[in-house]
């Protein structure tokens, strides 16, 4: 299975990466599914109640990209995927921004719907990123929430 | 004892804080004589503040050696070190 | 919520759809989980085991389109979604063009995978679309596999 | 009886076949007199072959007045058509 991880400050394209992965995969193709997480302006972090102006990601580079690795790698294991994209931004981002892509394609539509999930769940969960919102409010950092481990939870079944 | 310390000052690791704990200890990165890691959280217990420290103690703060985590509770593993080793403090991670 | 419902001969761009709903909504967005299903050369249909050539879409131009609105309708009362937009190919098209896409923008992330995840399995067994496989060993009516229909019918707890 | 039939002879139905079904039946589109669904189901068995009117029964046909599904078994419903009624006939439909 083709596995791409990009982690970067820049911001990424979403087309290019579903432009290339169609001409490297062709007609075994079936499905591709995607997801785009994005800044929203909405404050989720220590609920100061402060509209967002910026979001700071942190990573620690090499040990990011593993932990990312090992989550495509399970993901690979579980169901019959072609390739799985992951562009993981860091650094400071406005909103509307895009914060990440997960992109999947399967022969199978059930596949790469679960495989994207997947994928997101545990970046939610496992990755190794940090993630500071900062509001007119003040500044904090946002963990992930109790949702987010009952979700990332569930596939261990 | 002696013999231990002699061994300890030799071995050099980096000590990383990322994220809310690289602001509380004040610092993102440590040169620390350790071979161990016994002798790593009594370097750092006399090189940070006392909240600093006690922080990289909480429940919640896992320990990664060469970018690996340390499986299960890493305060009571037996951790060795060689010189050249990156031991990572991380606070609860979260991406996506 | 916006609802956009396509139906046409001719191609589209996910990237096109994809900007415009970001730039509709803004920082309301913070996911968006998308859809692309894509002409496979394997066959699905009769079983004869020979290499799909070209797949025919056929429509009831009206019934149609009520038919995913009705889909929609059920999307956006069952999960907070800010826009669904829907284009869904007919006529015929070869291995690796696309057929169909489903893009889902929610202010959350579970809302959008399962906003996009449902309309899919409801397009499967529920939109009024015919599918005529044409292989070098003569054409065959696809129908929604039973695995299909029990996919969709999960929606209903 | 003569009443009826006068008035079934005034009301002119779009009768619509689909994908397999047009297939079988050989056509797509039919203007049938018919001012219900039993008239309409004696015109077609008149009109059409008859294994291509069997499959109209079968039961994962279903039938659309309107562009709307006809609930539960369309085979025992009464309808009553209007002139310029669509009435289609579809077989299990499958998008995506």
């Amino acid at each position: 299975m083709g596995q791409h991880i990009q982690i970067q400050q820049h911001d990424f394209s979403v087309d290019e990466i579903y432009t290339a992965m169609r001409q490297e995969y062709g007609s075994e193709v079936g499905a591709v599914a995607s997801f785009v997480g994005l800044v929203r302006d909405r404050n989720a972090a220590a609920g100061d109640g402060g509209d967002v102006q910026t979001l700071t990601l942190e990573h620690y580079p090499g040990m990011t990209e593993k932990s990312i690795q090992k989550i495509l790698d399970h993901a690979e294991e579980r169901w019959p995927l072609l390739a799985i994209h992951v562009v993981h931004r860091v650094g400071t981002m406005a909103p509307s921004e895009q914060i990440v892509l997960v992109m999947v394609a399967s022969a199978h539509r059930d596949a790469a719907f679960a495989g994207a999930q997947y994928v997101m769940d545990c970046l939610k969960t496992e990755a190794v990123f940090w993630k500071n919102e900062q509001s007119d409010l003040g500044q904090g950092w946002v963990e992930s929430t109790h949702a987010d481990k009952i979700r990332a939870k569930q596939w261990d079944n | 004892m002696s013999q231990n310390s002699v061994i300890k000052s030799e071995v050099q690791v980096d000590v990383k804080f990322f994220a809310s704990l690289r602001e509380q200890v004040g610092t993102a990165e440590l040169q620390i004589s350790a071979s161990n890691l016994e002798a790593l959280l009594n370097a750092l217990r006399a090189h940070l503040s006392e909240p600093g420290f006690e922080l990289l103690l909480s429940p919640n703060i896992r320990l990664a050696v060469n970018q690996d985590l340390v499986e299960g509770n890493w305060r009571e593993a037996s951790l060795v070190f060689a010189s050249g080793d990156e031991v990572a403090f991380l606070p609860p991670v979260t991406g996506g």
